[in-house]
């Protein structure tokens, strides 16, 4: 499976944030997407994640489901934890297991989705799951986010910085999820400063326009 | 008795005003032991995970810290 | 009991632990007194006949709507200036209450003018403001359950309760300024009762009635108050402090 | 394990869902109603206690208050969810966008709008309507208000990027309920007044709902795509 991207161009506000961006991503493969603040970054992901329509140049996946847009492929992972207060830790993430679909193919991809107190326990907030989600710290509601890019199966994870409000204990975690993610064909790209220590890691360097 | 059975021709009022009343007491009363049977399993809950109050609070690491009467009462 | 030593709630809990049983006794012999004079011992009215007897309940029922008003502002004091750490528990068990016996009283009230004045409602001053005492008692309800954070709904509700405490008053002495179809008050006067000792005593021992019930409800709903807290607190320790010790693999 | 989940559970998830936000603490469920009593307690203190007047505007004065409670309480049912992130995975959640507005809607109509309905008969005695014209409005309000939610929808979806957007979410759909507001009140009077019929402006008015039951959804759709930036 492949997700593509060509001479992706994208406008906010009526200023060009990037232009002629070029991807191309196998499955078992992560990349790492850097470059200053405000050069687009994030922008870069809402496209790929067909949050946000491309001025120019467009994103397609090859060997996916072909009913499934490619944002169907993708978890999106942004600055918003998409978590209600109001809600428990598992109602949240039971709501959000029914809520988003999970595409048929590809079968390469082996990594099944976990149950939601399976997945809390890999994220390491296992003991908040009745709490509600309100109580949690900004750390634990992050990892609460990562819990639910494991309860349904999607190939393409798009993170937008990771590991921000992340300890360095947290970190570790999310590094060994995201390195069995790969393992099991499936592809991360990472909007981050620092780097990723995944083995087979390409960066996309993301320059200011002169 | 008698006085019991002749309401008056609106003892239909007099009748429903009453059993309103008693239900909205008993529903109040009802709601409040609902409520606090509900916070008392919770807490029991919560405690049974080895959570104490900050006044029990024994070191959270070593679990088996004096346990002290929580004051939950009957 | 010295409201100093009300401060500490685990004191609090204990001692209305124990004082609880016996309010709901004494609760439970006075309204079966109350009831059993006013349907075997108080005579029927010349006029209105039987359905005099609703009057046992309404009046109660408007007192205690006010009464308990009254408790929240208290409280409302108890929170704002004396920093009583049991003050804001005790006006947010109160709002319920309060609630209901305005419900009760507005319910007795226009079932009682039905067959009395002809209408279910009528738009008099008396019975306008204790509408709007109604709505004031939702609109706390409404404030406590939308604010999360229980000390600063406290605050806030407090405020508010204050405010609405210029509105008891004019409740009081709605009837005389607006000398309106709605009855002047006949207990509670400059120049003494007057009404007949027959229908007064069933009346008052129903108004105490209520009173032991208020009592009895209000301690109940402040010591489910107490726990809510409490499960409050222990749930946010819970959340924080199993992180400190958690690793990512099996947590304890 | 997970496959295509079947239509029923995602639908059920997202409606038990809101319903449960409604509910609980910084939910507006019950808001609506104490605004709708609020309101209809202040007009009589305006247009007098008069009691034959009041019967005579009653069924206008349930149904503009129906409508403003429902209008002012619309302006969460899209911005919460952009707030706090929820909309940008609604909109890659794979999920026809327009079947989960349409879900949120009935959500949000039976957290704020069927309290409305429930209460009118209570607000009816105030109002001094006898039991016919009570009836009449309360029938026609349990018709009309999901057609005032849906279209409210659009509103929300349109001002869900913008920070004060809950008034302008309502002069924005005014407009398009006033004729909901025309048939919802002229067949609640055909109750009264004997000569005009009844069952004209309420089919009507059950006709508005059902086409606005799928202008909505599509309308608020279409503006949720654009909305995220």
């Amino acid at each position: 499976m492949r997700l593509i991207a060509e001479n992706l161009a994208c406008d906010r506000g009526g200023r060009r944030v990037f232009a002629g961006v070029r991807l191309s991503l196998e499955s078992g493969a992560a990349l790492v997407v850097t470059g200053p603040n405000g050069v687009g970054k994030s922008s870069l992901l809402r496209v790929l994640a067909g949050l946000v329509q491309p001025a120019e140049g467009h994103v397609a996946i090859e060997g996916g489901d072909d009913e499934a847009t490619p944002g169907e492929h993708c978890h999106y992972s942004g600055h918003l934890d998409a978590l209600k207060p109001a809600l428990s830790v598992a109602e949240n993430l039971l709501f959000w297991r029914a809520f988003l679909s999970a595409p048929d193919e590809p079968a390469c991809f082996g990594l099944a989705p976990c149950d939601p107190e399976a997945a809390l326990e890999r994220v390491g907030i296992g003991h908040v799951a009745d709490l509600p989600a309100a109580y949690l710290s900004a750390g634990q509601r992050r990892r609460l986010a990562l819990a639910r890019l494991l309860v349904t199966a999607r190939p393409v994870w798009l993170l937008d910085e990771p590991t921000a409000a992340l300890d360095a204990a947290s970190e570790e975690a999310l590094t060994e999820l995201m390195r069995a993610h790969v393992n099991a064909g499936g592809m991360v790209i990472a909007a981050t400063h620092q780097p990723l220590d995944l083995d087979p890691v390409s960066t996309l360097r993301l320059e200011a326009a002169t | 008795m008698t006085a019991l059975l002749d309401l008056g021709p609106h003892a239909g009022f007099i009748l429903s005003s009453y059993a309103i009343t008693l239900a909205t007491i008993a529903g109040l009363f009802l709601w409040l032991r609902m409520d606090r049977a509900r916070l008392v399993t919770a807490l029991e809950r919560l405690e049974a995970q080895g959570v104490r109050r900050r006044s029990g609070r024994s070191a959270t690491g070593n679990g088996a810290g004096p346990r002290t009467a929580t004051g939950s009462g009957r | 009991m010295a409201i100093a030593d009300l401060a500490n709630p685990t004191r609090f809990m204990a001692l209305s632990g124990r004082l609880l049983p016996w309010l709901g006794i004494a609760c439970a012999l006075a309204f079966a007194a109350g009831l059993y004079m006013t349907f075997f011992v108080a005579p029927d009215d010349y006029q209105q006949g039987a359905t005099v007897k609703i009057m046992f309940l309404h009046v109660p029922a408007a007192w205690l709507a006010m009464m308990c008003y009254s408790v929240m502002a208290v409280s409302a004091l108890g929170t704002l200036i004396w920093k009583h750490p049991l003050a804001d528990v005790s006006a947010r068990a109160a709002a319920p209450i309060g609630a209901a016996f305005t419900f009760l009283s507005l319910i007795t009230g226009s079932l009682w003018g039905k067959p009395m004045w002809g209408t279910y409602w009528v738009w008099d001053a008396r019975l306008t403001s204790v509408l709007v005492l109604f709505i004031m008692y939702l609109g706390l309800i409404a404030l406590w359950r939308t604010v999360e954070d229980p000390i600063r709904a406290g605050k806030a509700t407090a405020v508010l309760t204050l405010v609405g405490a210029i509105n008891l008053p004019i409740i009081k002495f709605s009837v005389d300024w607006w000398n309106t179809l709605h009855q002047p008050a006949s207990v509670v006067r400059l120049d003494g009762p007057a009404i007949h000792p027959t229908i007064l005593w069933p009346l008052l021992v129903m108004a105490l009635a209520f009173t032991l019930l208020f009592f009895t409800l209000h301690m109940m709903a402040m010591r489910n108050e107490v726990l809510r807290r409490r499960l409050r607190t222990l749930q946010l320790g819970a959340a924080s402090a199993r992180t400190a010790t958690a690793r990512p693999q099996a947590a304890e | 394990m997970s496959g295509p989940t079947p239509a029923g559970t995602w639908v059920g998830a997202l409606f038990a869902r809101e319903l449960r936000l409604s509910v609980r603490v910084g939910g507006g469920a019950l808001i609506g109603v104490l605004f709708f009593l609020a309101v209809i307690t202040v007009i009589p203190f305006g247009v007098g206690p008069d009691l034959n007047l009041l019967a005579r505007i009653g069924p206008a004065v349930l149904w503009i208050g129906a409508l403003l409670a429902t209008l002012l309480g619309l302006d969460r049912l899209f911005q919460a969810d952009r707030d706090d992130g929820s909309l940008d995975l609604m909109l890659m959640a794979g999920r026809p966008l327009e079947l989960v507005v349409l879900v949120k809607c009935l959500a949000h109509w039976a957290g704020t709008g069927l309290p409305l309905v429930i209460a009118a008969p209570v607000l009816a005695i105030f109002l001094n309507l006898e039991p016919l014209a009570t009836g009449a409005v309360t029938l026609t309000l349990a018709v009309g208000t999901p057609a005032l939610t849906l279209i409210g929808a659009i509103g929300a979806a349109l001002t869900v990027s913008l920070r004060r957007g809950g008034l302008l979410l309502a002069v924005l759909v005014i407009p398009f309920s006033i004729p909901v507001l025309i048939f919802g009140v002229s067949a609640a009077d055909a109750a009264i007044t004997d000569p005009t019929p009844f069952l004209t402006p309420f089919l009507f008015l059950c006709a508005l709902t059902l086409v606005a039951s799928v202008v909505g959804p599509f309308a608020a759709a279409m503006a949720l795509r654009f909305s995220s930036d």
